[in-house]
């Protein structure tokens, strides 16, 4: 027991460490190292936790000086610097939310009387666990990319003083907040990780410090203070609900017969900060609005941590609100903002919009299948969490690198990549493919949601229409990547750094392996996480496939491995059967009125002029507009809100 | 004989095109003589049945002016008169540069006709 | 091989290029798929697209501007591949011999397999025509084989 | 936003003569039109100049496959003009007969191929199964298929027998019957109105500054015929332009679909009043003049304009055919309609680029 | 939207309006112009037919008695033989088949005294 | 060991069946225009010339999506013998139509791009159906599994008689049937040309035409769920349906995507909703 707690040790202090180092070597090699070194010393111990399995932890106090009370004093520190924040940048929500964060923190920590101490302040369950393993090694991964990934941004952008250790500083301390915040069972600790998230993400996304990244940095910053809000008031609630009860998580799980009446109202408001957090309608904003910051920012916030904290938080509350109509209108909020990001992303022609759409989308899923709350939903909720944050970080890097090559990240300047850039397309292809797709693993998440959704017709029907339009959106991008010039295969693999190599290679086999092994997965690291709460995960493994059942009935079943091997037979017979190098090669079809060049794309035409053709994704500009659509779906999303706030008063 | 032309000048024609648009006639077509010695060029307007015509005689050197200005649709009349007569039609609203036929490297001005000639049957004009 | 060269000639798929016909030709052509000549009995379809053509079907004397699409044409279909000119323009220029932008007939251009001759070509003539085409694409296939086997 | 453009043409599965629409799409949504023409352009005027006047009857005939009887017929009417010759009533009768024919014949093709541009395959060929029965009448009468060749100088060529008038006459009336139950797939069915109407509007005042002729202007709510100037026999037989207002290209189906049965009726009505007598005069001697003539062909208004300086040979021969005028109307028509109405509008004018470009 | 529906049901169940070309063979209309063919013992060699001939298909050589036809020229317009004053040329019904190659017909008459030929 | 032999059996019976209905197809339709039509083996001449033709590519990586399509539409054909999840099956349906789309991407070819972005859209349309489709046969049986379809006494028409024409409306689409043959079809006379198969000849357009064989045979498999026991009627629906695509596509004329879109979200849709609420009630 020594030994893991020590590894939480460092999963918290080692980040904090590395954090400062960086801010303070000012030397690009010096940053270099250390964000090798801790990325690999923090993936071992993520797995070393994996390996050790379930325990609390507790620390001991530090210099007579309990760690309850350092955390206050750090909530009153960091709270200060907000305000400091929402003063300098003359914002007044920024400032009002804060401060009435402070006001309710004083009466809390001062008039409300003692508190029982949470013990144990550090709860490691599966679900920590497996939270740990997505924040070490793929946060490890960005923080690897992200060193080189800045250091080459500069060229780009040049500035007078190097913002490098600055924006190091702020990612590696990301890790050490998340890492704090799934470990915590204690809600305070659990506000004050949370609040410092809110805090690097509002740095990282103003990094570049122009008038929009700034703008979009104090939008995420007040919405999530509004989260903030809604935390501090929810510990408010359930100190006065539940007198002479720590105020952990972990009491609340343990309420007989799930929570209800203020607690409920108070869980609601949890749910409602995960909610800000996890970038949900009304809230995506905030999100896109990161897309300006640097993409490990982007990808570090979709992928590992930031979105993920409010999800977890959702996920983690689910026992205590099931069965309640909380419960239902969370799915149906969750499904709600599944559908319209899936729509809204169909409109976009930025990829890093997309992606964020398609974000903000999958955890509506997440959280639907959380609202869902059944034991199949909420292990679909788990595997989503999971594999989203392979394919997504994936794909954040890969458009990074795309960025950097091609000077855009407009999808319709990435016609014909795969001919320039193979390696990363095709990297880009596996994660858009492992999105949506089977057999990889997202998609037993959302096999096992539909599955677990036809109790909820709605939530089930914005399911069915959401999950038909993901496909449209991330098609369009993959196929413009795919065109390929007319002519010979001229494929010739590109140059790409150590760091973008390991990171963008480890996530991609990340995607294919875990795909191949969801089964174990779901086995061995998801059913013990649903298992805790639920008593079933209602995901059985039977002869190498997965299978949903009830008590007495298997009701469906998802393989995996024939499918990989179907894939490996058809990309096997394209080489061995159909010899499409012995094939002559024609130019395309343009009316008979090719320029004459085999490669040529360009036909003659008035007057005899060549004409060069183009090629564009349909945005459905006349009958889709972002706009319009973000009004619609914010008030729809409001009104869902006030009624999940409502029901748990009523 | 079933057609009379009113004969004008290169100068009225724009005023006496704008005329006949703003009585309500439609364009119906210019048709280009060659007169050897000059271009007659007759345009037809139509409305509710009635033809009425206008015939311009020009230089072969003189420039012309377009009338697509009033009658869009006169565009490509006027680039096909161009384009196989030679005639020199000034600003026509698109103009395509003697191509809408033929392509470079033919015969340039095809229609025209060089003298009086006999019967040439059985004589390819293309070489 | 047996069953593809069988195949071969049950099923010649047309694509139609209109030269510089006067459409006589082309609306035979197009009559000769409609239910009284109905071509789909002998598998032919028109595709429309010379990726799919094994026949090519050119209607018409070749004027300078179209001489380039027949070619275009004429290379994207795969071998092998028939070309039939279908009437009297297509043959030799026609009744258009003396057109200044006629530079004659499709063998002008391309090379041309079976000639059906006719102002306009009627439907009939254009089956023939066309059964004619597969005979020769059979002679195709056998040289190319023959060849193959050398 | 990215735009996508691509050529449509001149080989086209959709168009069976060659014309090429450069066309941008937004989506696919047409943005602009550029058009390119000349894969057809034969030189056929100048050949008038260098043929001897009567063999340019055949010449003429050869403008278009579809119209061919009224470019040949039209074409002795301005050498008959110029040279003063009166033909024989019977002639004039037959030479509405045939008129009539060829406009059922050409609208029939043109309702099939409409039908074709929106893929309502079966229509198609219903259609064009039709049609052949009016092209066994033209093999019957004119000896050929599809070039009647039954103009010339002085009069008609072929005269009928009662025995091919009354056949004519049974199988007219067959055909009428038969498009009976076809007609409302075009003026009623579902989704050929979604496809038709409202489509490639063109009001009345584009229509006319534009110089559309024909079906489309008539389509577009004014009533110009140019049978009713009474060119041939049509001023002795009773007849109504055919109009319809909406100026879409529904409005150019009815159009055309209402005038087959016109042209049915005049067929009819003129082989009835069928005179007795010559059906030809010989003409002599060489055309001194010029003319213009105009006839209403199936898709319009043609025009011809015919110069003889008492030789042999003409000075110049030209025509402008109904398309010709159709082409800026066209480019006005296709922005900001569908991709996948671009047929269907291109169609409506009933494009013959071969009249065209001649 | 099912218009169409009492069209095609009747069609489906009635038989093809299909001529079975070439299995069966349609009787053509008299006077159809299908190809021309030439008497050579009728002609007399007047090149009338050549002059007339819009496409320049026929062509007569009156020294050497030879009168040619190029099948693949000629636009079927009858003019020749409408025009011949010795009927050496006829009509046929039956259209000219499709050949692998173009050929001209070149016939040659017999080769008795001098006729005067009509200009 | 039974599980081996029927996926054999899928991949040599389905081929034949399909080309079979789709020499139906073609006669039926011929006689619908009046017409003789094609020999009833004319599919299997077509598939025959195609693979001695001479293999023309614009890239490579056409036929690498060509063999996906195919690879993937018999996984699912076969998953569907094997009693598998519907659920899956859909899924699977459609990674096949992306291989599709994609190859019909890979090429810069205007119109292959065109008739790809409209593959997507239609999979958009009919995706929803199908799955509804699942969801209506798990509220019937609580069981996704295709094998559980099959062991249920009384045919699913009669508690989902909605659905079912909702999936005829899909079916169209999947047959690329008028009025929805948008995005690639046998029909020449077509604005897109030949869509997504316009750039791939030969023996690839071979493959292609294969999958669309395989494809027929499992959306008309699908049909036949409805009647499972005894699994004869099942077929005589399923050839019913059939017939009805062949009437339908003769009646209508081809509609533009963006009907198609409305019309599969509204009236598809609701029909499996109207369906589906009433069982819950």
């Amino acid at each position: 027991m020594e030994m893991a707690e020590g590894l939480i040790a460092i999963a918290i202090w080692l980040p904090v460490l590395a954090a400062l180092l960086c801010y303070f070597g000012r030397s690009y090699g010096l940053r270099n190292a250390i964000a090798w070194i801790t990325g690999i010393a923090l993936a071992l111990v993520s797995l070393a936790l994996l390996a050790i399995g379930p325990f609390d932890y507790q620390p001991s106090g530090i210099l007579g000086v309990s760690w309850d009370q350092v955390v206050t004093v750090a909530d009153f520190a960091l709270l200060g610097l907000i305000l400091y924040i929402g003063l300098k940048n003359k914002h007044a929500l920024i400032t009002v939310l804060t401060l009435i964060q402070l006001v309710v923190l004083v009466y809390f920590d001062f008039f409300t009387g003692e508190h029982t101490a949470v013990n144990p302040a550090f709860v490691i369950d599966n679900l920590a666990i497996i939270m740990s393993l997505i924040i070490n090694i793929i946060g490890s991964l960005i923080c690897i990319y992200g060193v080189r990934y800045i250091a080459e941004h500069e060229e780009h952008h040049p500035v007078e003083k190097s913002r490098q250790p600055r924006f190091m500083f702020w990612l590696v301390i990301f890790l050490a907040a998340m890492n704090g915040l799934v470990f915590s069972n204690s809600l305070l600790w659990l506000y004050f990780f949370w609040e410092v998230t809110t805090l690097c993400s509002f740095e990282l996304i103003g990094h570049n410090l122009d008038k929009e990244a700034v703008a979009n940095a104090c939008r995420a910053l007040w919405m999530n203070m509004v989260g903030g809000v809604a935390f501090i008031l929810a510990i408010v609630y359930l100190a006065s609900s539940l007198p002479g009860q720590p105020l952990a998580i972990r009491t609340l799980l343990a309420l007989p017969g799930g929570a209800t009446g203020t607690v409920l109202f108070a869980v609601a408001l949890l749910v409602f900060a995960g909610f800000t957090k996890s970038a949900q309608m009304p809230f995506q904003s905030w999100l896109l609005g990161a897309m300006v910051a640097p993409t490990p920012v982007s990808a570090l916030l979709h992928s590992s941590t930031m979105v993920k904290a409010g999800v977890y938080l959702v996920v983690r509350m689910a026992p205590a609100y099931q069965g309640t109509y909380l419960s239902d209108l969370v799915a149906v909020a969750g499904a709600f903002t599944f559908l319209a990001a899936s729509v809204l992303a169909v409109t976009q022609s930025n990829a890093k919009r997309v992606l964020a759409y398609s974000t903000i989308a999958n955890l509506g899923l997440i959280i639907a299948c959380a609202g869902i709350n059944t034991p199949v939903a909420i292990s679909a909720a788990i595997a989503l969490i999971i594999f989203h944050a392979v394919s997504k970080g994936l794909l954040f890097l890969s458009t990074g690198v795309i960025e950097h090559n091609i000077g855009s990240r407009d999808i319709e300047d990435m016609g014909g990549l795969v001919d320039r850039m193979p390696v990363t397309t095709i990297i880009v292809a596996i994660g858009v493919l492992s999105m949506f797709l089977p057999p990889f693993g997202m998609l037993v998440g959302k096999w096992a949601s539909l599955e677990a959704s036809t109790q909820l017709p709605l939530v089930a029907l914005m399911f069915v229409l959401a999950s038909a339009v993901t496909a449209l959106f991330w098609i369009k991008w993959l196929g413009r990547l795919m065109e390929g010039e007319p002519g010979l295969a001229r494929m010739k693999p590109e140059k790409m750094a150590p760091h973008y190599v390991v990171s963008l290679g480890g996530l991609a086999l990340g995607a294919v392996v875990l795909g191949m092994f969801v089964v174990p997965i779901m086995n061995k690291l998801v059913a013990p996480a649903v298992e805790v709460a639920y008593k079933t995960s209602g995901l059985f493994t039977q002869g190498g496939a997965i299978v949903a059942q009830t008590a007495s009935k298997t009701i469906g079943a998802f393989t995996a491995w024939p499918l990989f091997v179907v894939l490996a037979v058809a990309i096997l017979a394209f080489w061995l059967l159909f010899k499409p190098e012995k094939a002559s090669i024609r130019p395309i079809y343009l009316c008979g009125e090719n320029t004459g060049e085999l490669d040529s794309t360009s036909f003659l035409s008035t007057a005899d002029q060549a004409v060069e053709s183009s090629l564009s994704n349909y945005y459905f500009s006349s009958s889709l507009n972002e706009n319009k659509l973000n009004k619609v779906g914010n008030v729809i999303a409001i009104m869902v809100i006030i009624m999940l706030l409502g029901v748990t008063v009523i | 004989m079933s057609f009379e032309a009113k004969q004008i000048t290169p100068e009225q024609l724009i005023n006496e095109t704008q005329q006949m648009f703003n009585e309500g006639y439609r364009f119906v077509t210019a048709t280009c003589v060659d007169e050897i010695e000059q271009f007659r060029i007759i345009y037809s307007f139509d409305r509710e049945t009635e033809l009425v015509n206008l015939e311009v005689a020009i230089g072969k050197e003189e420039q012309l002016p377009s009338v697509s200005g009033v009658y869009l649709c006169a565009f490509l009349v006027e680039n096909e008169i161009k384009e196989l007569f030679g005639v020199n039609i000034s600003d026509i609203a698109v103009d395509l540069g003697g191509r809408l036929y033929m392509i470079e490297g033919a015969d340039p001005h095809p229609m025209t006709r060089k003298e009086k000639k006999k019967a040439a049957k059985g004589v390819k004009k293309n070489g | 091989m047996g069953i593809i060269q069988k195949s071969q000639l049950k099923s010649p798929w047309v694509l139609h290029y209109d030269c510089s016909s006067c459409n006589g030709c082309d609306i035979e052509i197009l009559a000769s798929l409609t239910p009284v000549y109905d071509i789909e009995r002998f598998g032919i379809i028109n595709t429309g697209n010379p990726k799919h053509a094994d026949v090519l079907l050119v209607t018409g004397g070749v004027n300078r501007r179209n001489a380039r699409v027949l070619k275009n044409l004429y290379n994207q279909m795969p071998e092998p591949k028939v070309v039939v000119a279908v009437g009297s323009c297509a043959c030799t220029g026609g009744v258009f011999y003396n057109c200044y932008n006629i530079l004659g007939g499709v063998d002008k251009v391309i090379p041309v397999d079976v000639y059906v001759p006719g102002c306009a070509a009627r439907p009939e003539a254009i089956i023939d025509g066309v059964v004619l085409g597969l005979q020769k694409l059979k002679e195709k296939t056998q040289m190319k084989s023959e060849e193959v086997a050398k | 936003m990215a735009k996508i453009v691509t050529p449509f043409g001149p080989q086209h599965p959709v168009l069976p003569e060659p014309l090429q629409l450069n066309i941008t799409y937004e989506d696919e949504k047409v943005v602009s039109v550029a058009p390119a023409i000349g894969y057809i352009h034969r030189g056929l005027e100048k050949a008038g100049e260098l043929n001897d006047f009567p063999q340019n009857v055949f010449l003429v005939e050869r403008v278009c496959g579809i119209c061919s009887f009224m470019h040949g017929m039209t074409y002795c009417e301005a050498i008959e003009d110029i040279m003063g010759v009166e033909i024989p009533p019977r002639a004039k009768y037959l030479r509405v007969f045939y008129s009539e024919l060829s406009r059922i014949h050409s609208h029939l093709l043109w309702l099939g191929l409409l039908a074709d541009a929106f893929g309502f395959e079966s229509l198609f060929m219903k259609y064009w199964a039709i049609r052949e029965r009016i092209v066994d009448l033209m093999e019957m009468t004119g000896g050929h298929r599809i070039i009647l060749s039954a103009s010339c100088i002085g009069g008609v060529r072929r005269d009928l027998t009662d025995e091919q008038i009354s056949i004519i006459e049974k199988t007219l009336l067959e055909v009428k019957n038969e498009l009976d139950h076809v007609t409302p797939v075009i003026l009623k069915d579902y989704t050929v109105k979604k496809r038709t109407v409202g489509i490639g509007v063109l009001s009345k005042e584009e229509a006319l500054t534009l110089g559309a002729v024909g079906p489309v202007l008539r389509a577009s709510g004014v009533a110009q015929d140019l049978r009713q100037t009474g060119y041939e026999a049509y001023g002795e037989l009773g007849f109504e332009p055919i109009v319809e207002t909406d100026g879409d290209s529904y409005a150019r189906a009815v159009v055309r679909a209402r005038e087959v049965y016109q042209a049915i009726e005049l067929a009819l009505e003129a082989l009835h009043h069928l005179p007795e007598g010559e059906a030809q005069v010989k003409v002599k001697g060489n055309p001194n003049g010029e003319t213009i003539q105009r006839v209403e062909q199936p898709r319009g208004e043609v025009l011809w304009y015919v110069k003889g300086n008492g030789t042999k040979n003409l000075v110049r021969m030209r025509v402008r055919t109904p398309t010709y005028a159709h082409i800026p109307a066209l480019l006005k028509m296709l922005p900001g309609c569908e991709m996948a109405d671009v047929p269907v509008v291109t169609l409506s004018i009933d494009p013959c680029i071969s009249c065209t470009e001649r | 939207m099912a218009v169409m529906l009492p069209n095609i049901m009747k069609n489906l169940f009635s038989r093809p309006e299909t001529r079975l070309y070439p299995a069966e063979e349609r009787i053509l209309y008299p006077h159809t112009r299908g190809h021309i063919e030439f008497d050579a013992d009728k002609c007399n060699f007047c090149t009338l037919c050549s002059k007339k001939c819009p496409a320049d298909a026929i062509k007569v050589d009156r020294a050497n008695k030879t009168w040619t036809l190029d099948g693949y020229r000629c636009i079927v317009c009858a003019v020749c033989v409408e025009d011949c004053p010795k009927e050496a040329i006829q009509m046929i019904e039956q259209w000219r088949t499709p050949a692998f190659s173009k050929t001209v017909e070149v016939y040659e008459g017999p080769k008795p005294e001098e006729k005067q030929p009509e200009a | 060991m039974r599980e081996l032999v029927i996926i054999l059996l899928v991949l040599i019976a389905a081929p034949i069946l399909g080309g079979l209905l789709s020499g139906i197809d073609r006669i039926i339709t011929a006689r619908m225009q009046g017409r003789v039509g094609p020999p009833l083996l004319q599919p299997f001449y077509d598939v025959g010339k195609l693979l001695g033709k001479e293999r023309i590519l614009v890239n490579q990586r056409q036929v690498l999506w060509a063999i996906g399509y195919l690879a993937l539409v018999i996984t699912s054909l076969a998953m569907l013998c094997l009693g598998s999840d519907l659920l899956i099956i859909v899924f699977v349906m459609a990674f096949a139509a992306i291989c599709f789309v994609l190859g019909g991407l890979s090429t810069k070819s205007p119109y292959s791009h065109i008739g790809s972005q409209r593959e997507l859209l239609q999979m958009l349309s009919y995706e929803p159906v199908l799955i509804l489709l699942a969801i209506g046969v798990f509220l019937q049986n609580k069981s996704f599994l295709v094998k559980d379809i099959f062991a249920r006494p009384e045919p699913l028409l009669f508690s989902l008689p909605l659905v079912f024409v909702a999936v005829l409306l899909i079916l169209t689409i999947k047959m690329r049937k008028s009025p929805f043959d948008l995005s690639t079809c046998h029909h020449a006379h077509q604005e897109l040309v030949q869509g997504i198969t316009t750039e791939y000849s030969g023996p690839y357009l071979a493959l292609i035409e294969l999958t669309h064989w395989y494809e027929l045979v499992l959306v008309l498999g699908l049909v036949v769920l409805f009647w499972a026991q005894p699994v004869w009627a099942g077929l005589l629906l399923a050839l019913a349906a059939f017939f009805i695509e062949l009437v339908i596509d003769n009646i209508c004329a081809r509609m533009t995507w963006s009907w198609m879109v409305k019309l599969t979200w509204t009236v598809g849709i609701i029909l499996c909703l109207v369906n589906l609420g009433f069982n819950l009630i």
